[in-house]
């Protein structure tokens, strides 16, 4: 018989520890999806799908431990779900020639493909996110210049994760005159007293809240117990998820956050999944949670990872298993337009998204959306970071790590390969 | 001015939240000689318990009236905490008696990992409520006085009057009782208690069950504010301070030793913090209880050590 | 019978003080350090070296360090982790700062800052004592996270405070592939433990005893504390500083003040006091018991072919790996280092029981 | 005799010299909160004599040792050693004028062996730093092996041997009793100051003891201030004795005129002796 | 005979699984007598006493041959809780004060198994500072800085205060000034004849354990050598040799009793 063909994904999770109840969501579509294809379309051409999962607990070395665990298995693309997990494998990633996918976190600099090779910020990094924002606020005041003299705090979790944006809001800080107020919480953020009180004594205009897990709606609860308008309150896509608001309840009213993805259960591809996996009693959790925010972001995860396999299978061989520097050429040659996507069933969840040699990102679309106590709403169109502000910060952060890490710039010819 | 009152009393509220944890780490210090640092482990355990039951026995009861499932559900929780600590005494501690506190402080730290391994296992993992009505509201005082008016927690101010009386009903108990001066026995010599026929056993299935009860209120608490999740068990972290301070020995020590540590870390926090660049608190709390220290090395009201040769 | 002393008569002191007194103790080293060295490098793969052998080597080098501290001396440190952070980022200062600095002496350099650090930290301990200053310590562990994530120049002014390392060479060989990560621990490790195990059945090893068994005696026979202590203190934030930067030059590559976190000093402590106070040899035991038993706990549900999912696998690991640390503490309060020795001294009676 | 050699002591029947006085305690007060542990107490030890304290439970006997070896400070008073005169002295100060001491309690390293314990007593004497001791090589191995043959002529002396490498923590209490006693004269000191080494041991074993004790004092000449509720062995083994009752003086002089002063019958040894 | 209150049988113990130190003990205590357990340093009293009261554990040791009955009931698997509320209570070698605690408080943890009401616990302690005046002028003193004596009487006031109906007494003089020890065996003998408590003792301090007992156990390394009357072990030649330090006549003084014999040892 003709040896089975199997790509493996290896699935680094986090269902334990203190961000579980983020992680769990995120892992769950990321499951499904896999199950999904499979039992749908067979697999990717006629290659079955595998797939194993791995505790981080979102440690780091567990990360790395799983990491290498993992690859020994045939693994061919990694998507670490945690910011430092993907600081430590970035250079490991190198010599053993795996892509990492980090969609929507990561390293903003990674955008650049041209020093960065293997690793795909997809959709946004969180420059770009921090972009945005700053775009919606000076809407809503009526325009940039209407920013100025205004006072924006940031209130982050303090970790690399945190602090990533910060350079980006110190830019338009410079552009548009508006004071930036930097109050760091202390990870996990439980204790977040002192950070309020700061915002009550600055009484600043909005506040841009970057945090992951039980910071979120710690921040939430300690701003209505400080009275604090929720409205006023924008939240990074990580703080925008049903975990971080569902216990605040009524206290969360009014807040918003970004949106990187549609959630519900309407799409088509969330559909098929009910159909394909759940009703066949084979859902990783419970079909409430399917087509939450943070269980869509899994499946696009996970889509975009498959998607870069067929892609890749279009050149190099379809039917074939591919090695990871060939799903790493698919990622870097995405090219998913609405017509893709609505055959995937991926229409309206996602924007068209296309990659290069040179832009690991793709396009990065984002919405506001805002909670009204049961649900999220979309509360403004989709828009785009300002790609005049975002490339020149991009390349310069490129060098500086090309420099440090004595790396060349790929050339031409390396980006056919 | 106004402001500074109201970071003061922030201070002072959130003090009294960690002394309720603090609490905890004293009471089975004091009765049994071991720092139990599984006290934030059992926090979060009882909160989980809580939660779920409070979820649960409205499912399986058809009971509809949210106070009469809560105070079920805290029932249930309680008795869990009662058979968590019998078989914390009954597997762990028993075989350990008259060990090193390094040893003991050891096996609680793999309770640790056993009841939050458990607790999720058993109750899930995800984020869980805890509504027992706690008012989530701010109120402000001095309207008249200070512009914007000095505002106050309603729900902090409830917690930390909880946590007050549970302190001084804690503090009587092991002052003024037979049971209370046989603990601090137990404490100071596991061997030399149990050759006077103290039941070692059935004092700390006691004494355990008391924490498991503090830890539940304190679950409770903290819970309600912050939602039942694995971090709740992190908060212990910020109760060590307290317990250093107030020192290991003394209960109304975890009250004023919460209360400075409070005030302490907001001041600096707000005052101190943007000048360097912030998030000093949680290190600022640990190097105002070191501080102390050196001035008295058993904690403010903690029992003196003693050597002597 | 075979694990007998009979018939070995030690004609000096000097013999008699040999680390290894018994002849087959010495052959049972002598086939270790060949395994270590040139069997492993043989028969390995990838995922050993990079996943288990280089994190235990470095873990275990840590964990001699603090037991320095808190199994000879007696003081329970819960800020190992800062400790490591220090070694960690001063070698990576000296690496990027200064150009065509060694990587040896960067490590070591490293492990100098942190001792600096480490005494600093461990005036206090002059005067608190026990679980005080176990808590006490934890000051140095979040200031020293606060400081490397808040003060840009420990991280080279990196944005996100992530700093990393590559292309590490030694005397013009790279250290590059797993193997020779691997044999770069290896002898950091063997050099280490040989100078420690020096260093406590000497004289100062002895003053530090006796400061951790009866302080005022020890004052008493001309032991002066402020010393006895403060070199505790030192010569234990040394190893572990050089374990810091090892961890994060070779195992991590990467690293931010996460990987050094509060639950590192945990873990640290928990391989000392799981492995054996007091023991060089503890610390190995208690390092390999703490690297490898959660690895095999995750892979038994693999193994048997139970269908679980990853979040029961996890739980049900938590829960067992809680539950044996409670086993062993009281199957063998003094660690698995005593749990050896009782069974060597069972051999050397055997076939009689006492 | 040469203070860095320990000789085994010898049959060595000459007749005692009773030398200056080398310990002289003035006016020394030390009161813990209400408790007066010792009011206005002085006295003095001369060269090469045995010195004993007695006095009933709570007289002050070991409260006495800790002031002298720096482990209280009185707040009166003054002690002087060998004529200099100090208020306040660390226990290393002590320690490095010659004073050694034995405890009431056992304070042994009890993690550590015979050996080891005998070997902290030399600490004063080993010079190597840190480094050579890493390395122990040369200077560092040649000390260690100096000192340990001093130390095993102690163990030798206490007839120990065969515990030399059991933790003491595993030793019955009179084995202790004498590791500690090989600690402190480990230190090789002048003035030996051994509260209650006696206790808790049958006849036989104190007979053993005072035969140390007496040995040391002969051989090596040095003086010992002894504590001891033994009346037997305190009339036989001691030059003079001091009286201590409720932390005052209430005799001092030759055991036969101490045993018929009337405080002293009263105070301590009640009538039957 | 009719049974003996505590009856040892051939019991083995074994430290840490593999220090046998009780190799085959066994003894009898008959109601209302003072018995007396001799031996030298090492020679396994502590232990022996330990295995009765059920303390082993806490050292690592257990029992692993042989049995105890009291009152012909097996005890070996009882905790000493149980023992105490059977009325036998040890006080331990090396005084064991609860520091922290006030010697009075010390003391009243004593009564903790009491359940005959405050008035007769105050009675018992009133007794006990009766017994020991310098306990009541230390009353309100930490016990931890309390002079040694101070603290043995504690520890011996303090198992008083149970009431009990035997006490097993390590080395009760250790420690205890000579007017002090007469006392406390003075005690001893009254509370076994007005009260009828029996006594097991475990002393170094032959002479007075001689004096008082009624009934002898030598023990040495781990084996019974020789038992009898108190009077018998009186008159035996060698209990006068080695314990009572009379052999051959008079009493020798310490100064230079076996000097010879220290210097054979020395040549061998
Ligand atoms: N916890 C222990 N672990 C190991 N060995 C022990 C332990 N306790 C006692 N031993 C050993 O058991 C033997 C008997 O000790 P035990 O304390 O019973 O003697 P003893 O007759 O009471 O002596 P002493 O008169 O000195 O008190 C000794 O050799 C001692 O070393
Ligand atoms: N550190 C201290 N704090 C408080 N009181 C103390 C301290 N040290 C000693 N005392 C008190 O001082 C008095 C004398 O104690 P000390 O230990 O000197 O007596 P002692 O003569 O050695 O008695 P014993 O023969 O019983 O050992 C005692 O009443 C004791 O309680
Ligand atoms: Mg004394
Ligand atoms: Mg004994």
């Amino acid at each position: 018989a003709p040896e089975a063909k199997e790509q493996f994904f290896p699935l680094l999770v986090y269902r334990t520890g203190p961000y579980a109840p983020n992680g769990t969501p995120w892992a769950n579509g990321k499951q499904d999806y896999l199950k999904m294809i499979n039992a749908r379309d067979g697999g990717v051409n006629g290659v079955k799908l595998t797939y194993e999962e791995c505790e981080t607990g979102y440690a780091t070395d567990k990360g790395v431990e799983c990491y290498e665990r993992l690859k020994g298995k045939g693994a061919t693309l990694f998507d670490p779900q945690a910011t430092g997990i993907t600081f430590a494998l970035t250079d490991k990633v190198i010599k053993d020639k795996i892509p990492l996918i980090t969609l929507g976190y990561g390293l903003a600099a990674s955008q650049d493909g041209n020093v960065f090779k293997w690793n795909f910020p997809l959709m946004g990094s969180y420059w770009t996110a921090a972009d945005m924002l700053i775009q919606h606020l000076a809407k809503k005041e009526g325009g940039f210049d209407k920013l100025k003299g205004k006072k924006i705090a940031l209130v982050y979790h303090d970790s690399p994760f945190g602090k990533e944006p910060i350079p980006l809001l110190d830019e338009r800080q410079k552009m548009h005159g508006f004071d930036l107020l930097k109050i760091p919480v202390t990870a996990p953020g439980v204790e977040q007293k002192s950070a309020w009180l700061q915002v009550r004594q600055q009484r600043p205009d909005y506040v841009l809240l970057w945090g992951w897990g039980v910071m979120n709606s710690t921040a939430l609860k300690e701003a209505q117990a400080t009275g604090y308008p929720r409205e006023k309150m924008y939240g990074v896509w990580w703080a925008g998820a049903e975990p971080d608001v569902k216990d605040v309840g009524e206290g969360a009213k009014g807040y918003n956050a970004l949106a990187l993805n549609t959630s519900g259960q309407s799409p088509k591809v969330i559909q098929d999944i009910l159909k394909h996996v759940h009703d066949k009693g084979q859902g990783s959790g419970p079909k409430d949670e399917v087509g939450s925010v943070l269980y869509t972001r899994g499946v696009i995860i996970q889509a975009l990872g498959i998607e870069a396999v067929r892609r890749a299978q279009e050149r190099f061989g379809k039917g074939k298993v591919m090695t990871g520097e060939q799903v790493r050429w698919g990622l870097e040659n995405l090219a998913l337009d609405q017509k893709k996507l609505d055959a995937l069933g991926l229409g309206g969840v996602l924007r068209p998204l296309s990659t290069s040699c040179a832009d690991h990102m793709g396009s990065t679309w984002a919405r506001v959306h805002t909670w009204d106590g049961a649900k999220w709403n979309f509360s403004s169109d989709w828009m785009q970071a300002d790609e005049q502000i975002l490339k020149p910060m991009v390349k310069q952060a490129a060098d500086k790590y090309a420099a440090e890490k004595k790396l060349e710039r790929r050339t031409p010819a390396d980006c056919q390969s | 001015m106004g402001f500074v009152i109201e970071t003061i009393f922030g201070g002072l509220m959130t003090g009294m939240l960690y002394s309720l944890i603090a609490l905890g780490f004293v009471l089975i210090y004091k009765a049994s000689g071991v720092f139990n640092f599984a006290q934030g482990a059992m926090v979060l355990f009882a909160a989980l318990a809580m939660a779920r039951f409070a979820e649960w026995i409205p499912l399986w009861t058809g009971i509809s009236s949210p106070l009469l499932a809560n105070l079920l559900a805290f029932v249930a929780a309680f008795a869990v905490m009662v058979v968590v600590a019998w078989g914390v005494e009954r597997l762990a501690l028993r075989h350990l008696v008259n060990q090193e506190g390094i040893t003991l402080l050891m096996a609680t730290l793999g309770i640790t990992y056993f009841l939050e391994g458990l607790g999720q296992m058993v109750f899930g993992s995800d984020i869980y409520k805890i509504d027992v009505g706690m008012p989530k509201d701010p109120i402000f005082l001095f309207e008249k006085s200070f512009e914007g008016g000095v505002l106050i927690n309603k729900e902090d101010l409830y917690a930390a009057l909880i946590a007050a009386a549970m302190v001084a009903l804690l503090a009587l108990f092991f002052q003024k009782t037979a049971t209370g001066r046989a603990l601090r026995a137990v404490a100071d010599d596991h061997q030399a208690a149990q050759s006077i026929g103290i039941p070692l056993s059935t004092i700390w299935v006691i004494v355990w069950s008391v924490a498991g009860f503090v830890a539940l209120v304190a679950g409770i608490i903290w819970g309600s504010k912050l939602g039942v999740q694995f971090s709740l068990s992190l908060v212990a972290l910020k109760a060590l301070p307290v317990v250093i301070l107030g020192g290991l020995t003394s209960v109304p020590g975890a009250i004023i030793g919460g209360l400075l540590i409070g005030v302490g870390e907001k001041v600096s926090e707000v005052y101190l913090g943007p000048a360097l660049g912030g998030g000093i608190e949680i290190w600022f709390a640990y190097v105002l209880a070191l501080l102390f220290l050196l001035v008295r090395p058993q904690g403010l009201f903690g029992e003196k050590i003693i050597d002597r040769v | 019978m075979i694990y007998r002393e009979n018939g070995q008569f030690k004609t000096s002191y000097r013999a008699d003080s040999a680390i290894l007194a018994i002849r087959q103790d010495r052959w049972a080293m002598a086939a270790l350090l060949a395994l270590a060295f040139v069997g492993l490098p043989l028969l390995g793969n990838e995922y050993l070296f990079r996943a288990i052998l280089i994190p235990f080597l470095i873990l275990s080098l840590a964990a001699l360090g603090l037991n320095v501290l808190v199994g000879y001396c007696g003081q329970i440190s819960l800020g190992t982790g800062a400790f490591m952070a220090v070694g960690a980022y001063a070698a990576y200062n000296f690496q990027v700062r200064i150009e065509g600095m060694p990587l040896i002496l960067s490590l070591l350099l490293g492990g100098v800052c942190s001792t600096v650090v480490g005494v600093l930290f461990g005036i206090p301990s002059l005067r608190i004592k026990g679980l005080y200053l176990a808590v006490a310590t934890l000051a140095a562990q979040f200031f020293c996270d606060w400081a490397f994530l808040r003060i840009k120049w420990f991280t080279n002014n990196s944005s996100s405070g992530n700093v990393s390392v590559s292309d590490l060479s030694v005397f013009g060989l790279a250290i590059e592939s797993p193997v020779q990560k691997y044999l770069f621990c290896l002898s950091f490790v063997c050099v280490f433990a040989l100078l420690t195990k020096n260093l406590v059945r000497g004289a100062v090893g002895r003053e530090w005893m006796a400061m951790r068994d009866m302080d005022v005696a020890a004052a008493v026979i001309g032991i002066r504390p402020v010393y006895a202590k403060l070199s505790a203190f030192a010569v234990s934030s040394f190893i572990v500083g050089v374990a810091g930067a090892l961890w994060g030059f070779v195992h991590l590559g990467s690293w931010e003040p996460a990987a050094f976190s509060i639950d590192r000093s945990f873990q640290l402590l928990f391989m000392v006091i799981l492995g054996g106070l007091g023991s060089i040899m503890g610390s190995f035991f208690g390092a390999a018991f703490i690297i490898f038993l959660p690895l095999l706990l995750n892979q038994i549900p693999h193994w048997l072919g139970l269908p679980m999912s990853t979040e029961t696998a996890s739980h049900l690991e938590l829960m067992v790996f809680g539950a044996l640390i409670v086993f062993f503490l009281i199957k063998e309060p003094h660690g698995l280092a005593r749990l050896w020795s009782t069974a060597k001294e069972k051999l050397r009676l055997w076939p009689f029981p006492h | 005799m040469d203070p860095n050699d320990i000789s085994i002591p010898g049959d060595n029947t000459a007749v005692k010299k009773i030398g200056d006085v080398i310990l002289e305690v003035r006016n020394i007060s030390l009161s813990f909160g209400g408790v007066k542990a010792l009011t206005d107490i002085s006295f003095d030890v001369r060269e090469h004599e045995i010195r004993s304290i007695i006095g009933p439970n709570g007289a002050g006997k070991s409260s006495m040792l800790n002031c002298i070896n720096g482990v209280y400070q009185p707040q009166q008073g003054q002690i002087s050693f060998r004529g200099k005169t100090f208020k306040h002295m660390s226990s290393r100060q002590v320690a490095e004028m010659g004073v050694a001491r034995t405890f009431q309690n056992l304070a042994l390293f009890k993690g550590m062996s015979v050996l080891d314990n005998i070997m902290t007593g030399r600490s004063l004497h080993m010079r190597c730093n840190l480094l050579q001791q890493a390395l122990r090589w040369g200077a560092a191995e040649r000390e260690e092996i100096a000192q340990r043959e001093k130390v095993e002529r102690i163990i030798d002396f206490l007839e120990i041997q065969a515990y030399r490498k059991t933790p003491v923590g595993r030793l019955p209490y009179g084995l202790q009793k004498r590791v500690d006693l090989g600690r402190a004269l480990a230190m090789e000191p002048q003035v030996l100051l051994l509260d209650e080494p006696m206790a808790g041991m049958n006849v036989e074993e104190k007979q053993d003891m005072c035969r140390f004790i007496l040995d040391v004092n002969a051989e090596f000449g040095t003086t010992i201030v002894l504590i001891e509720h033994d009346m037997g062995v305190v009339m036989d083994i001691s030059d003079r004795v001091v009286v201590l009752d409720y932390g005052k003086k209430i005799g001092d002089g030759a055991p036969a005129e101490v045993r018929q002063n009337e405080d002293v019958i009263r105070a301590y040894l009640g009538t039957s002796h | 005979m009719s049974t003996p209150f505590l009856n040892v049988n051939g019991i083995e113990v074994i430290y840490n699984h593999v220090i046998l130190v009780l190799k085959g003990v066994s003894l009898q205590v008959q109601e209302g007598r003072i018995v007396a357990l001799l031996g030298g340093n090492g020679a396994g009293k502590t232990t022996t006493l330990r295995a009765v009261s059920n303390l082993l554990a806490g050292e690592r040791g257990e029992v692993s041959k042989g049995s105890i009955e009291l009152r012909g009931e097996r005890i070996e698997k009882l905790s000493t809780a149980e023992m105490v509320n059977r009325g036998v209570v040890q006080v331990m070698e090396g005084r064991h004060c609860f520091a922290h605690l006030s010697i009075e408080d010390n003391l009243m943890t004593g009564a903790y198994t009491r359940r005959d009401g405050r008035a007769a616990v105050a009675e018992t302690l009133e007794k006990v500072y009766n017994y020991f005046p310098r306990l009541k002028t230390r009353r309100s003193s930490q016990a931890a800085y309390t002079s040694g004596g101070e603290q043995q009487m504690c520890a011996i006031g303090r198992a008083l205060m149970a009431n009990p109906r035997m006490v097993l007494l390590d080395e009760p003089s250790m420690g205890l000034a000579p007017q002090i020890v007469e006392e406390v065996f003075e005690i001893v003998k009254d509370l076994n004849s007005k009260e009828g408590v029996t006594f097991l003792l475990a002393e170094q301090n032959t002479n007075m354990a001689l004096r008082y007992a009624d009934y002898g156990y030598i023990l040495e390394s781990g084996r019974v050598v020789m038992d009898g009357a108190a009077q018998a072990l009186r008159e035996n030649e060698d209990v006068k040799e080695f314990y009572l330090g009379t052999g051959g006549g008079d009493r020798k003084s310490f100064k230079d009793v076996k000097s010879y014999k220290r210097r054979k040892r020395w040549l061998a």
